[in-house]
């Protein structure tokens, strides 16, 4: 079995606003060895960018702190890394395509300089050099008329296009690690999945961990190795990809399966899951999800339970399970 | 409608917390930062000294007596007296009130002016940016000392009365002065403008003058807070220019610029230190204080910026 | 079927290409190059595309928030691109848009509850004591919690974001509205309910949308008619379930092929569209699609095919229907 | 580009004729004119100052004056200045060249450093730094110029004998070549430092308010997700997006350039323009005065057109129209 | 005696003290200690450098306008006569003239040994081709022939005349002007700077004087100096020139350096200049300084000039003589005066300077000593009550005063306040306002002022014909009363010394009892050295250029 190329142990990441504290990823912990693909889906606004982004220690400080726990990657304590190492490793050993890919790219700047940016930095290329290198990389994502996208600025294209820039941008230095945040939401699916496609290829070429944030199923189904479930803040379900959509446990991915559209498959409504999600700020230690789960107990309003594993490995957090 | 209904349970809980509107919410975020604090005593101090101060001292009604002029400091004068024998102490808080006032005033009608024909230069473009900004050509290009020269002979020639003439200074410096930060601000605006949140305020068929005010001004803001704390001590150092010719204080009123300048000699500068710190000081502290007001002021305006 | 709300006949949007040191025009991207549908009350007519192919300026041009190049655009027989700015503005509460990318979209010194709040003010169509309770109504409604309220842009998640946009162009209670990618930052769970939402209030008040999307399972879902675009031009148009089920243009079945299905033991047969990618600056001669079409033919390489009705309102332009 | 450039040269032509009236109005209207300055001399009699003004025009009806003057401007001749007895122009040659050396390396410095103060203030918003730069800034901003000039005479000139008391060369001195540069740049040292350390404050100012905007866009975020050097994040991720308004702040300090400071140039009895016509608007020399105001002018509307130009370099959202 | 024995040098190694064959005037006070001597200056053996303020490059004595340009003119250029220490005029180029009274005339006899700088002899050509200029329609330079009133300078002025018939060449060095009436003034309307004809004059027609104007920047003349090179706001450079007729100057080389007031006396210290005239202001706290340095002479000469507060004499309240003398009496003008010159100014009731020929005696004048009591009894007399609000009224008329106030000036500065103080007092309101001092000259000419602070400079001259005489072109005060008028033509017209001094008295002592202005103060002229200059021999009339060509620089 491969090695473990991240993991986080005890992730604590808080933002202090003035309404309080808001415990945006609260205790988590989950692994991704080398080359594998770890899909991490969740309730949109539970911690997965979050997460993501304490891993690149790009969290903005202040209002966000990496309060505590440990996140090793390739063996070193990411937080643990002066400025100057960390450096070396973003963009080099971990690439990040982020999820707003029109404020994410400089709007001065040409789309070919952001290209070629860390082409230079890190492989240390010429101008003309990472230039090529750059044309290939928009090819590859499937833009056409690279020559002149090269010289375009963010500005000028469409929202699928840029979001390709940005994974070019992530891919162009070969990295150990790949954090793909909702990276083909803008995208039509023949694109997708050449994207996808693209993915595949790359992680198999070069055994790439990729870490994918999506909200996409069908994505999910189709790439993951391993997928953890998240849900305000914390991992209430993880499993191998198969496990878990044969067998969901935790009643809040069973509803997440059940609200997706199918094709083919039409229903007058779509099923979604009552309620909200809880007020992050002054959480309690119960279960996030118990005001809205169907099967609540009385103890799921009074103890948070804990992230168990089962025979098989697929752990989840519920209380349903914890007699087994 | 499960959807709809089920989460107006909620909103009785809710609205009892009133709206805090943007200002009291920034007034908030600012009376946190400690500099701000800082300076908002130290412009209150000012601001007493200048207006309340001069009631303390025992010199107000005090003759001039010039074989006591050019003492250093000592107990009966603690910044010692001018060439006249007249008390510094108590002619730098009368000063401040002139400076104070024309410094803080001059920089209002600035911002007023400059930054809304820079915003509506910005924002129109076309025929109004043309108009507005030729406009600012001409006055940027308009050599400032024959119109004041001017302008002080023309009220000199109304019969305005001197005391008065003060009130019109503010607006004088302010209106020569509006064209920097009005060109500062539509630089920033024209690049704002392109941005997809302004599309958005389109799709919502938002007044013009609201997406200017809400919209485009708060982005501009820290340019313009730099600009007022600077304007504030341009006004006050050039209000003795202008006093010079007629425009400002009439002697014997004292505001700090023109105690500064009346000491513009080695010889005072090296033999007199009494003379000429004072009002430094003073002038210093008030755009100290006000560039701390500033800076929190920008800061709370900053949504990112969490103190 | 009722009358047509939005006509858009033989749009087109070219965006200038500037190049050397004086910013010369050296060409143009067409963007969208003759585009004709209508829309009628209460439909939704789903825009599929290519990324790129002009989705989003098909959506922006019609309500005018970029300047057509030419053509023209009618809501309820008015012409939108002739209208006087005044005018323009009157009817823009009728008319909305939820922005593909939500956080440019949103200002970002603005908090979400000005943002969604202001317009209906703007317009005079609330009072200020009203307002606020509004404000948060129509956030629940989007799934937002009220206690967000108060907050900054930068504070959300990207999917929260897009809710924000979503609430404020329905909280102007619209008759129109173009729905730019509203969810795809979103959980399946929160799209579910936001797409409920979106098809509830169009029975009740009759709503119509231009839905642009890339999740076909979500068009399907929601859509009257779908309507497919390639490099600017729509090569396929008709009745939802006609469509999913009678894909005539290669191009369309290619898209179909390629949905994801949330199930990893299910492996599908997809279409690889092969080939270079055209430019819309530079379209291919021809069909446009032909550079990548796999059934091409000659006559696909020199003749534009024509933009035909084969009956029952399904529109195709291929050479080879 | 080219267009809008043309355009804006064709609109300056009204702009010019505009200013030119303005300022020509002015300055007649100021009270008192040439003549009137020698009044002083015991011996003038009311019957030579009046031939002395039927002399130099001042007689005339003010249109009149207006038209012969800038008659002679079309054809590049800005008249005799009054107190020279010599052509406006050589005038204007022999001094402006002194002032834009001075301005020259006062912008060089001021700049240099208000760039890398107001940056790193920016940076380490709140650090011991920040709070000593604020300060020391502020206490050079509060002091007139001629303090500080008056400091460092004393200081680095008398004191110290480091730098030459003033002007421009070693009296008497027939230097040439390199030696004479040399002997221009050790008189340049104190004006320089004066006037910079009293621009740089407000100018640093300008660099932190805009830096601190911008780094916390996500594009910072993405240059550091890239590794780049943190220098490389600064300097050109972020500076990049603070440049507008520091464009704007650049080309209104361009005509200054050969304006002159009048205070210092005094005080370090520099040879510059700047000194010369504050002397001529006092004794109301009015065709230097005007001359050189013209001369200005058309630096300053330049500078403008430039700095239009610039904007669309730096932002590429900015559109000219 | 104008001579001083030099200060014993302490210093040890210093064996023999240095001196000079002209001995500095008597009214410079040595340096005390000449060890101090900065060594940038000792440097310097044939070079002089004077600091100056600003010379504008107006290098022609008939045009140049600034006292900075005159004073480099005239190390250039020789007038007709000279001013003695004591104001009387005394030859220079003319070595006699003849005053003839009865035909009007006045022959001045040139002297034969006079060269240019270039060798060409100086003539009656020369005198009459500078008269020319001066007279020629379009001359625009500062000097006022026409006061003169030479015969035939208006037809020729203004009129088609192509000769001024009243300047006639007797011989190469006689020359004979008829005037309309001789005056006692008349000498000194006629002494002008000569300047060659030959390199002036090549292409000088009537109404031509391009070709003058042309040779600003390359002057020629028969001074002790000869001109080499301008640079612009920063120095003039001059050699000596070997032709001069008093002898050739003993220092090779001068140099007028550009300087500023807040420099001036670094520049002295440091020896950087050599000399300082006119940009020292006369104050305590400068003399000073001077003394500390230990190696400066310098001198306090009593300028020639007074300062003034005028009336607007149209004001009926300022028609009544007790209201001008109880404004006089009311003023602590003693108080103001040293609040600015520290001392170094003296109150003066007269508008004449001390140290003319012409000022009467001190005991023969009203001296208005600040007598607020005297003030106010004048004002009840003069019928200005007082009302209950403390302010004095005549006829429903509040007596206020509106000042204008040049601004920035130092007098006004300590003026102001002290009036608006001592004025209050008497019940009147002093409301100052402070202008730009054009301004307040353009207003003085349209007549719409009530007083105003200003100063005159004198001419060695004494007649105060413009200024006090009724229809006195430099009378915008719109004085006029008959005495005064009677007295200035009487002097005027006198020919005879002791006369016109006797008239002058009279007439000084009327205007001191009538008051056409509150008379203010004669301040001094601060000029001061590098002690290694020496052989300046200057007073109040006579400024160092005169001593130029004798000056010397000892070896310290
Ligand atoms: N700067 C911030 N200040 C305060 N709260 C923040 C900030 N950034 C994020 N949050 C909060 O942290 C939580 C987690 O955000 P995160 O972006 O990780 O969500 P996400 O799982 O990526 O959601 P989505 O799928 O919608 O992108 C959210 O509730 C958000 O409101
Ligand atoms: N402002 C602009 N200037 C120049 N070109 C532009 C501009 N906006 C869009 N384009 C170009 O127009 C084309 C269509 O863009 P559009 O945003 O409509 O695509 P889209 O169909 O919405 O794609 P996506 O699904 O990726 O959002 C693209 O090639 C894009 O580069
Ligand atoms: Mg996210
Ligand atoms: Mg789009
Ligand atoms: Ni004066």
């Amino acid at each position: 079995m491969a090695r473990n190329l991240v993991e986080f142990r005890n992730l604590k990441t808080y933002f202090y606003t003035e309404e309080g504290v808001v415990k945006a990823v609260n205790d988590v912990s989950f692994s991704i060895r080398e080359g594998e693909t770890v899909c991490v889906v969740g309730e949109s606004g539970c911690g997965k960018s979050v997460t993501a982004l304490s891993l690149m220690r790009l969290i903005q400080s202040p209002p966000g702190k990496i309060e505590g726990g440990e996140i090793i990657f390739d063996g070193r304590d990411i937080l643990k890394l002066s400025e100057a190492e960390m450096r070396r490793i973003r963009g080099n050993e971990i690439g990040m395509i982020f999820q707003e890919p029109m404020t994410s790219l400089n709007p001065v700047l040409t789309i070919g300089d952001q290209l070629m940016e860390p082409l230079m930095v890190h492989k240390l290329m010429t101008k003309k050099e990472a230039w090529n290198k750059a044309i290939e990389l928009i090819k590859q994502v499937g833009i056409p008329r690279a020559e002149q996208i090269m010289t375009s600025y963010p500005h000028e294209l469409s929202g699928g296009m840029r979001q390709r820039i940005m994974i070019a941008i992530a891919l162009s230095c070969d990295p150990k690690l790949l954090i793909a945040d909702e990276p083909t939401t803008a995208l039509d699916v023949t694109i997708q999945a050449q994207i996808l496609d693209l993915l595949k290829k790359i992680k198999q070429e070069r055994n790439m961990a990729l870490m994918l944030i999506t909200h996409d199923l069908g994505i999910v189904a189709e790439m993951a190795d391993y997928v953890i479930v998240m849900y305000a803040g914390k991992v209430i379900e993880e499993a191998p990809v198969k496990e878990l959509f044969k067998n969901p446990k935790h009643p809040y991915t069973r509803g997440l399966l059940k609200a997706k559209p199918i094709i083919g498959q039409r229903q007058e409504r779509l099923y979604t899951i009552p309620g909200q999600v809880p007020n992050p700020i002054g959480l309690g230690n119960y279960c996030y999800f118990s005001d809205r789960c169907e099967y609540a107990m009385d103890i799921c309003r009074q103890k948070m339970p804990q992230l168990t594993a089962d025979k098989s490995g697929h752990k989840a957090a519920c209380w349903l399970y914890e007699g087994e | 409608m499960d959807q709809l209904s089920q989460p107006l349970d909620h909103k009785k809980k809710n609205n009892q917390k009133k709206a805090p509107s943007i200002w009291r919410d920034a007034f908030h975020r600012f009376l946190k930062n400690k500099y701000a604090i800082l300076g908002l005593v130290i412009l209150i101090f000012m601001l007493l000294f200048s207006f309340i101060g001069p009631y303390f001292s025992p010199y107000m009604d005090a003759k001039i007596d010039v074989s006591n002029g050019n003492q250093p400091p000592s107990r009966d004068h603690w910044l010692g007296t001018d060439n006249l024998g007249r008390d510094v102490l108590l002619r730098l808080m009368l000063a401040g009130r002139i400076s104070l006032t024309v410094g803080i005033a001059a920089t209002l009608i600035i911002i007023l002016i400059g930054g809304a024909l820079g915003s509506i230069a910005g924002y129109y473009g076309g025929w109004l940016d043309v108009i507005i900004m030729r406009l600012a050509d001409i006055i940027y290009a308009m050599p400032g000392l024959p119109i004041l020269i001017m302008l002080g002979a023309i009220m000199s020639d109304l019969k305005i009365p001197p005391p008065q003439r003060i009130y019109y200074v503010m607006f004088i410096l302010g209106f020569i002065s509006w064209v920097g930060l009005a060109r500062l601000v539509r630089s920033q605006i024209l690049s704002l403008k392109e941005q997809e949140f302004m599309l958005a305020t389109e799709v919502l068929g938002l007044r013009d003058s609201k997406k200017i005010i809400k919209h485009l001004f708060p982005n501009v803001l820290p340019t313009v807070i730099v600009s007022a704390t600077l304007g504030v001590a341009g006004a006050i150092l050039s209000e003795s220019a202008l006093s010079f010719l007629g425009l400002g204080v009439i002697p014997p009123t004292p505001s700090w610029g023109y105690m500064l300048s009346a000491a513009n000699n080695m010889i005072d500068f090296t033999k007199r230190p009494w003379l000429w710190i004072p009002p430094g000081v003073a002038i210093m502290l008030t755009v100290v204080a006000i560039n701390f007001i500033g800076d929190a002021l920008r800061d709370a305006f900053d949504p990112r910026q969490k103190i | 079927m009722s009358e047509p709300l939005i006509e858009v006949k033989n749009l087109k949007k070219y965006f200038p290409i500037r190049g050397g040191v004086l910013q010369r025009t050296i060409g143009y991207v067409k963007a969208v190059d003759g585009v004709t549908f209508t829309i009628n009350k209460g439909e939704t007519l789903s825009l599929v595309g290519e990324s790129g192919c002009g989705k989003s300026t098909v959506g922006r041009t019609i309500i005018r928030l970029y300047d057509k190049t030419d053509g023209e655009v009618f809501y309820k027989s008015i012409p939108i691109h002739s209208l006087k700015k005044s005018e323009l503005r009157k009817l823009r509460p009728k008319i909305q848009l939820v922005f593909q990318d939500p956080f440019s979209s949103l200002n970002p010194r603005l908090r979400v509850g000005d943002a969604i709040g202001e317009a209906l003010l703007d317009h005079g169509l609330i009072s200020k004591n009203e307002l606020r309770d509004k404000v948060i109504e129509t956030m629940e409604i989007c799934g937002l919690a009220p206690y967000h309220i108060d907050r900054y842009p930068h504070e959300f998640s990207g999917g929260q974001r897009q809710r924000i946009g979503i609430a404020r162009a329905l909280i102007l209670d619209p008759e129109f509205i173009v729905l730019d990618e509203p969810v795809s930052s979103l959980d399946v769970s929160i799209q579910a309910q936001i797409i409920n939402l979106l098809m509830d209030l169009q029975e009740q008040k009759g709503l119509t949308y231009l839905f642009i999307s890339h999740d076909l399972s979500v068009v399907e879902h929601i859509s009257t008619r779908v309507a497919v675009m390639y490099l600017g031009s729509i090569v396929e148009m008709a009745a939802r379930d006609e469509l999913f089920a009678h894909p005539l243009h290669p191009y369309t079945q290619a898209l179909l092929s390629a949905v994801p299905i949330p199930d990893p033991d299910l492996k599908r047969e997809r279409i690889i569209l092969e080939g270079d990618i055209p430019s819309p600056a530079n379209p291919p001669k021809g069909c446009k699609f032909h550079t990548r079409c796999p059934l091409a033919k000659d006559i696909c390489r020199e003749q534009i095919p024509e933009y035909k009705d084969i009956g029952g309102r399904h529109f195709v332009a291929c050479h080879l229907v | 580009m080219t267009q809008f450039i043309i355009r804006r040269l064709l609109q300056s032509i009204p702009t010019l004729i505009g200013a030119s009236i303005i300022i020509f109005l002015i300055f007649a209207l100021a009270p008192g004119d040439y003549v009137t300055s020698q009044l002083q001399n015991p011996k003038m009699t009311e019957e030579r100052a009046a031939q002395l003004r039927s002399l130099y025009g001042l007689d005339k009806p003010l249109p009149e004056r207006y038209i012969s003057w800038a008659n002679g401007v079309l054809k590049g001749d800005l008249g005799d200045s009054l107190m020279f007895k010599k052509p406006v122009i050589q005038v204007i040659n022999d001094f402006i060249w002194n002032s834009f050396i001075l301005g020259v390396a006062i912008m060089f410095f001021e700049w240099l450093i208000a760039s890398i103060v107001g940056i790193y203030s920016a940076v380490r918003q709140y650090s011991v730094f920040d709070t000593i730069a604020t300060l020391l800034v502020f206490i050079l901003y509060s002091l007139p110029s001629f303090f500080l000039g008056l400091v460092m005479l004393k200081v680095f000139a008398v004191d110290l004998k480091w730098f030459p008391l003033g002007g421009m060369i070693t009296t008497a001195s027939n230097y040439t070549g390199w030696v004479h540069i040399v002997d221009v740049a050790k008189h340049m040292v104190l004006p320089v430092a004066t006037l910079t350390l009293i621009s740089v404050g407000g100018l640093s100012r300008y660099f932190r308010a805009n830096m601190l905007e911008v780094i916390k866009q996500d594009y910072i975020r993405t240059a550091r997700a890239k590794g780049l050097k943190e220098r490389t994040v600064i300097f050109k991720h972020a500076l990049r997006n603070a440049l507008l308004p520091l464009i704007t702040l650049f080309t209104l300090e361009l005509p200054s350039l050969f304006a002159g400071a009048m205070i210092t140039e005094r005080i370090f009895n520099w040879p510059g323009i700047g000194k010369v016509v504050l002397e001529g608007i006092y004794i109301r020399d009015y065709p230097l005065f005007l001359g050189y105001t013209m001369l200005i002018t058309v630096l300053t509307i330049l500078a403008n057109i430039l700095a239009d130009v610039l904007y669309g370099v730096a932002d590429p959202r900015v559109r000219l129209k | 005696g104008k001579t001083e024995t030099q200060t014993p040098q302490q210093s040890q190694e210093q064996k023999t003290t240095p001196t000079a064959s002209v001995q500095d005037s008597s009214n410079w006070i040595k340096a005390k200690d000449t060890s101090k001597i900065p060594e940038a200056s000792k440097t310097r053996t044939d070079t002089i450098i004077i600091g100056l303020y600003e010379p504008k490059g107006v290098f022609n004595p008939l045009y140049s306008e600034t006292s900075y340009d005159n004073y480099v003119n005239s190390a250039m250029f020789d007038n007709l006569l000279d001013v003695d220490f004591d104001g009387t005029y005394i030859p220079s180029l003319a070595k006699s003239w003849d005053i003839d009274k009865d035909n009007n005339t006045i022959t001045f006899h040139l002297r034969d040994d006079v060269k240019f700088s270039d060798g060409t002899p100086l003539t009656s050509k020369d005198v009459e081709f500078s008269y020319y200029i001066l007279s020629d329609p379009t001359y625009d330079g500062p000097i006022a022939l026409s006061s003169a009133g030479i015969k035939g300078f208006k037809e020729y002025n203004e009129g088609n005349a192509d000769k001024i018939e009243g300047i006639k060449i007797i011989d190469d060095h006689t020359i004979q002007i008829q005037l309309e009436k001789v005056l006692g003034t008349s000498l000194s309307d006629l002494n002008i700077p000569v300047i060659p004809q030959h390199y002036y004059g090549k292409d000088f027609a009537k109404g031509k004087l391009d070709g003058v104007k042309a040779l600003e920047q390359q002057p020629l003349g028969s001074g002790p100096y000869v001109f080499e090179k301008f640079v612009p706001g920063q120095e003039v450079r001059l050699v000596a020139n070997e032709n001069y007729w008093k002898g050739t100057p003993k220092i090779k080389h001068l140099i007028y350096k550009t300087t500023t007031d807040e420099t001036a006396v670094q520049m002295l210290q440091t020896g950087e200049t050599d000399y300082e005239t006119s940009n020292i202001s006369a104050k305590k706290d400068n003399v000073e300084l001077l003394e500390n340095l230990g190696f400066v002479d310098y001198s306090l000469l009593p300028t020639n000039g007074y300062g003034y507060i005028a009336f607007n004499h149209k004001l009926p309240k300022f028609q009544d003589v007790r209201v001008r003398k109880a404004l006089a009496y009311g003023l602590n003008r003693k108080a103001i005066v040293d609040a600015v010159y520290q001392g170094l100014a003296e109150v003066r009731d007269v508008p004449q300077s001390k140290v003319s020929w012409a000022y009467p005696d001190e005991k023969d004048i009203i001296h208005y000593d600040y007598n607020p009591e005297k003030a106010k009894q004048l004002l009840d007399e003069a019928g200005w009550k007082l009302g209950p609000d403390g302010y004095r009224y005549k006829d429903g008329q509040k007596f206020t005063i509106h000042f204008l106030a040049s601004s920035p000036n130092a007098v006004n500065d300590a003026l102001v306040p002290m009036a608006v103080e001592n004025y209050k007092d008497l019940g009147i309101e002093f409301v100052a306002e402070p202008l730009d001092f054009n301004a307040i000259i353009d207003k003085v000419n349209k007549g719409d002022f009530e007083m105003y602070f200003m100063a005159w400079s004198l001419t060695p001259e004494p007649d105060p014909y413009t200024i006090f005489f009724s229809k006195g072109s430099q009378n915008r005060i719109g004085y006029a009363t008959p005495k005064v008028d009677e007295l200035i033509l009487k002097g005027r017209e006198e020919l005879d010394m002791n006369k016109r001094k006797e008239i002058y008295h009279e007439l000084y002592k009327v205007l001191n009892d009538d008051l056409p202005y509150i008379f203010l103060y004669q301040r001094n002229d601060l000029n001061a050295k590098n002690a290694r200059v020496v052989g300046f021999q200057i007073s109040s009339f006579r400024d160092f250029t005169y001593s130029l060509y004798q000056a010397e620089i000892l070896a310290y």
